[in-house]
Formats: structure tokens, sequence, C-alpha cells
């Protein structure tokens, strides 16, 4: 499998699930202008959802504020070593796809 | 803009010299305070704040003089150039100078030209400088 | 990367949410609320997730740098001790749409989420967290200096 | 405004003159003392910031500076350069069009290597910087070279960095020819030029942790340790090259040759004056 644009470091601690996720992607915000004067079309991850055996633990939705290679740290409670996440973006394209990483 | 940065440049000339009150010293400090076109005087002698350059520019504005020192210019960066010591604005000036003589303007050409030129002056004043005194910021 | 079916998908979500939003308007929390997300101003965009003015509340904390090394990459860590809070938002008051962010935080996730936002210019970063009983907010001003070398 | 520009150049100026001192070790090929010029070197910045201590040194303003410290800090968390780690570590292990790879020219299969470039190449008479490695790797193997200051060769750089983390910088100068490099680099580094009249020193030795406009410049103690580095303002990876010209931008001079020979000592020197410390790269910074 192709490898996706997210990368996901997730730690089970004390019963908890550390999740920190980064995108590789631009986030054109729709602001900026090419060399030749011409405004650059938006192009960003509007949401971020991540998901622990079928249930939703973190939903996001980004606007053109955030960084380009988007980073988001959060903490669920429960989750083990081993077990997988499911993180799905959306971009305001309408490209989406999903992506799983293991929890360490 | 320029001036300005010119302007921080040349006290740091300045500061960097070692001899204290000699005329370089005071030439600067006149000019960092008043700009080109003021007298002073220095040991009981009147001067003028003026660059060398600039008074070589104080003649009539006509495409002869005004190609004249442009290629002065010129040739004060190329030899700025081969010693790898050139200022990044000089190689604007020269363009802008050239566009103005293409264009008809030759008192403006003339006045970038001797500007361009001092640039490329004092870059080489620096290689020299530089030579000599990095070893003083070595710390010890 | 994008074929015709996603775009369809995403102009018919798109559709759906601008319909959603005039019939609702403050209640679209999942949803990526275009009316928010696109707001000019950090009072219209708040003006259309909240139904009151958030409240400032100790009990919110963010966290930011007083003076952002760089405006590209700032990060910001908000959290809360406040009880069933659902949601968290970022706003940055200066920058042309102030919404930076919006977690919804399910039953069994911290209220303590991080992220890196980019920064304009000078501005007040507000964090507001919303509960079940409200929403409240904490702020904080963020210098973004231009730098000569660095930044 | 402008005024206060020219107050800010005037006092790192000042600073200057207060550590300009005849030094011990000199500046000719007879005189020069590398050794005696890198402890010279840390006991200046271990006198100005005697709470840090030196090995810290390899995370450059951020052992000086605590505010900037936390954010980047922060960033480390989940670092922007781990995607040019991986494609860096992609790059490294494709075979060339000859079927022989990057491993076939280095040591060790090019695995944690990094604290030995810059290295002296007897054979060929030069300072060989890692980029030039990884560049004369390609050439002699039928592949073209790469641009020097960004994109794949600062990728390969960086994961060849990141096999080496924690080895401790250990840059030779086993002769004269190799010590006239050296030389000819502690020139570079403190000879003032552009339009501006600074050296590297003036910020990075005597201006360190000085506001100069907005910004803080490191200490160049431990200054190369983490390249290649992601900067935000490139929003991207780039060499220490890359950052050597713009560095020359910045005091209004036309940037030197990248990875010339001017630049490749320049590198020599500067990593020499970090033996000791440990390649912490790739790096990021603001």
């Amino acid at each position: 499998m192709a490898k996706g644009i997210l990368r996901a470091k997730a730690k089970a601690k004390g019963g908890n699930t550390v999740v920190k996720i980064m995108a590789k992607h631009a986030m054109e915000t729709g602001n900026r202008k090419d060399k030749s004067g011409n405004k650059i079309a938006a192009n960003y991850i509007q949401t971020l959802s991540v998901a622990y055996q079928g249930k939703t633990v973190m939903e996001t939705n980004m606007g053109t504020a955030i960084s380009k290679n988007p980073y988001l740290a959060f903490t669920f409670v429960g989750g083990a070593k081993g077990d997988e996440l499911e993180m799905t973006w959306t971009e305001i394209t309408g490209a989406t796809a999903t992506e799983t990483a293991k929890i360490k | 803009m320029n001036k300005t940065i010119s302007l921080v440049a040349a006290l740091m000339m300045v500061s960097s010299s070692v001899a204290a009150q000699s005329f370089d010293d005071a030439f600067n400090a006149q000019r960092a305070m008043y700009g080109k076109g003021h007298s002073f005087t220095f040991e009981g002698q009147t001067y003028t704040t003026d660059h060398p350059e600039e008074v070589a520019a104080a003649v009539e504005a006509n495409a002869d003089n005004a190609a004249k020192l442009l290629a002065a210019a010129k040739d004060q960066h190329a030899q700025v150039v081969a010693l790898d010591f050139d200022w990044t604005l000089t190689k604007k000036l020269l363009k802008a100078s050239a566009k103005a003589l293409a264009g008809g303007d030759f008192r403006k050409s003339m006045d970038i030209s001797a500007q361009a030129q001092y640039h490329a002056r004092m870059g080489m004043v620096q290689y020299h400088q530089s030579q000599k005194e990095w070893v003083i910021a070595v710390p010890e | 990367m994008m074929n015709r079916r996603s775009v369809l998908k995403a102009v018919f979500t798109g559709g759906l949410v601008a319909g959603l939003g005039v019939l609702m308007p403050r209640v679209a929390l999942a949803a990526w609320s275009k009316a928010a997300f696109e707001a000019e101003t950090q009072e219209a965009a708040m003006g259309a997730l909240y139904e009151a003015d958030p409240s400032a509340s100790a009990e919110v904390t963010l966290k930011a740098p007083d003076i952002a090394e760089n405006g590209a990459v700032v990060p910001i860590s908000v959290k809360s001790s406040l009880a069933g809070v659902t949601s968290i938002a970022i706003f940055v008051a200066n920058n042309p749409q102030p919404l930076a962010a919006q977690f919804t935080i399910p039953e069994g996730t911290l209220a303590d989420v991080s992220c890196r936002i980019r920064m304009g210019k000078t501005s007040a970063v507000t964090a507001v967290v919303t509960t079940n009983s409200g929403s409240f907010s904490a702020s904080k001003e963020v210098k973004v200096t231009i730098g000569g070398c660095g930044g | 405004m402008k005024i206060i520009k020219s107050m800010l150049v005037g006092a790192s100026l000042a600073l200057v003159a207060s550590v300009s001192h005849a030094a011990s070790s000199g500046n000719t090929l007879a005189t020069v003392d590398p050794e005696a010029d890198r402890l010279a070197l840390q006991s200046y910045f271990q006198k100005r910031f005697p709470k840090v201590a030196v090995s810290d040194y390899v995370n450059g303003i951020y052992a000086l500076d605590a505010p900037s410290r936390e954010q980047w800090q922060e960033i480390e968390e989940f670092p922007p350069y781990e995607f040019d780690i991986e494609e860096g570590e992609e790059l490294f292990n494709t075979a060339f069009a000859n079927g022989k790879s990057y491993a076939d020219c280095f040591a060790n299969g090019g695995e944690g290597i990094r604290q030995n470039f810059p290295r002296w190449d007897e054979a060929q008479g030069q300072v060989v910087t890692l980029e030039l490695a990884i560049n004369q790797c390609r050439e002699s193997n039928g592949e073209k070279a790469l641009g020097w200051k960004k994109g794949k060769i600062a990728k390969i750089s960086a994961y060849m960095a990141s096999t080496s983390r924690d080895n401790v910088f250990d840059v030779q100068i086993p002769n004269d020819a190799a010590k006239a490099a050296y030389l000819d680099g502690k020139q570079s580094f403190y000879a003032r030029r552009g339009q501006l009249n600074m050296s590297c020193a003036s910020c990075h030795v005597a201006g360190a942790n000085i506001l100069i406009r907005a910004d803080l410049p490191g200490p160049t103690l431990g200054h190369v340790t983490h390249f290649p580095v992601f900067r935000s303002k490139w929003g991207e990876l780039g060499t220490l090259q890359r950052r050597y010209g713009g560095c020359q931008k910045n005091v209004r001079g036309t940037p030197q040759k990248t990875q010339g020979e001017k630049f490749r000592n320049l590198e020599f020197f500067q990593t020499y004056m970090s033996n000791g410390l440990v390649v912490n790269g790739p790096g990021a910074r603001k």
C-alpha cells in the first residue's frame, strides 16, 4: 500500500493513549499569490477525524490558519498497545482518504 | 532606504578603523550626520561631505558624461567581483543607471553610477581591511 | 488524487452543510461550518458558532508563546478543567479568516489539544471551550515579528 | 526605525570590540592551532553563558533563549523533517542505473558517518563535504549531480545525519594542506563582508543571543551539528551551504559559490569548532 499523507505517533500510557498526528500538506490558504500575481487556489485539509475501535475519539475542523504540515495532539481514555487507529482526512477539494496507525 | 544602508555601512567602517579622529573619521561622521553637499572644517580646512564619485558626477549631465561614469562604475564593480566581495545592491544600481541612460535621464544615471562606483570601491576597501583585521575578532 | 466522484460528493456535502446552516445556524458542531471558517471577523465567526458570546474563564488554559518565533508555525495548546467539554475552538483575531480550528471532544477524550497555527501579524489568540452549560474563553496576545535573518 | 537599526548594529559592534584581543592561535599557517581555536571558542561561550553546558550548544539558539526553546520543543514533538528523513532513506536506498547505490560509495554503507564530514581528501587535495561526496558518488556512477541547496540532496543528507545521531563530531586535520584549508575557512568566518560590513562572527560569536532586528542569532559552537535543517522560513529542508548563502545576502553581500572552495573551507573550520559535540541533525529551526 502506498504511504498516505499522515504520520502518527500514538502511545498507550497509564490507561490513556496520547496521539500525535502530522499530515504532509501545503495547506494553501487561497490568500497567497504566485509570481505572476494570480491567486493560488485554496487547498487545505478541512477535516481530520480519528476513530478507535469504531468510536470517534477526535474530530477536527481546520481553517486557513492551520500551519503547513498540520499537527494535532490529543489524549483519549483507553487504547492498548498494538490496537489500531483509523484516521480520515478530507481536503477542501473533496479528496479524502482513511489511513491507519498502530498504538505503541 | 538605500541611503540609510550605506550610512550604516559608513558608520561601521568608522568603528572598525583603528586610528582615532582621523580625517576619515571626521568625514564619515559628518557624512552620516548631514548627507552629501554639506561643508565642515577639519584642522582649519574646509571640506565637503561629498564622496569622490559624487564630485566626479557633478559635471554637465549629457550622454557622453553619463556613459563615461557608468563605464567607470562597471569597471570598479568588475574589480570587486573579482575579489568575491561585491555588495548585492551594486548590480541593481548599475542596471538602474543603464536604464536611466537609455531613457535619456542623464542626471539620474550619473547620480546612480556615482553611488554604484562608491559601493564597489567600498567593497574593495572592505576586502583589504578584512584581510588585515579579521584576526581581531577571534576570541582569545 | 481527486476523482470525479469525490468532487461530486464534496459539492453535495457542501450544499448540505449550507442548507443546514440556514435551518439551524448555531448547532452545526461536527460539520465544517463554511459560515464560521470563512468569516472575516472574529465576531462573525463566533456568531456563527455560539449562541452567546463566550465568557472568560480561568478554567480554560491557553498555552501560546509571547513572541512567536515564526508566524508560520505557532504552537498552541488548549486545556480545560471544566466538566462536560464538547468542543474547543481557536481564533486568531487578526487573521484574514479568524477561525483556525475546531475540535470536537467526544466523551472519553480529554479536553487537552495541541496544534500549530499561522499568524499573519501580532494578534489576540482566543480559545473557546464549549461545555453542556455554555462557552468559555481564554485569550492571549501573541506578537509576530518580521525578522531580518531568521523570520 | 532606521536609527534603532543602526544602534543595534552599533551595539553588536561594540561587543566585537570588547572581545578583540590578540588571539593565542595565529593567523598564519605556521602559527595557527586549530585545537587552541576550538578551546578558546568554547571558553568564550562558557564565560558568556556560564549556566549553559557545552553539550547543549548542539541546540543552537535554543540552548540560550528559553522562550524560543519552548516553542522549538513543541515543534520537535513532531518535527516537520520526519517526512524528509523518510524520503531521504528511500532515495538513499534506490539503486543507480548501474545497479550500485550510495551505500557503495561510503564507509560503513553510509550509515553513522556524518560526524566525519567535512573531511580532508588527500587524493583530491580538497575539503569534501557530505553533500559533495553524495554528488561525487552519483557522478562516479554515471548519474547527474543533484542541486546543492535543497530537495533530494538535503533529504539524503538528512537521512545520513539521522543514522549518525549522537555520534561525536571528529573532523581531522591530517596535514599542512588541510590546515591551510582550515585557516582559509577561519579567515572567511571572521572577515567582514557585504554592505552591512558584518562577518559570520559578528552575529554568531559576539552577536549570539543579542537581538539583531527581531532575531536572536545562534552561537557558532554547535552551529553545524543539526544541519540540514527544516527552517520554518523556508517551509522546507535546506543544507548548511544554502544557509551560508542566505547569511551573506542578509549582510547585503553577493553570496559566494555553493560548494565552492571558500564555502567548503568555511564548513571545515566551522565543523572543527564543533568537534566533541554530537550529531543531532536534521533539525528544525525558525
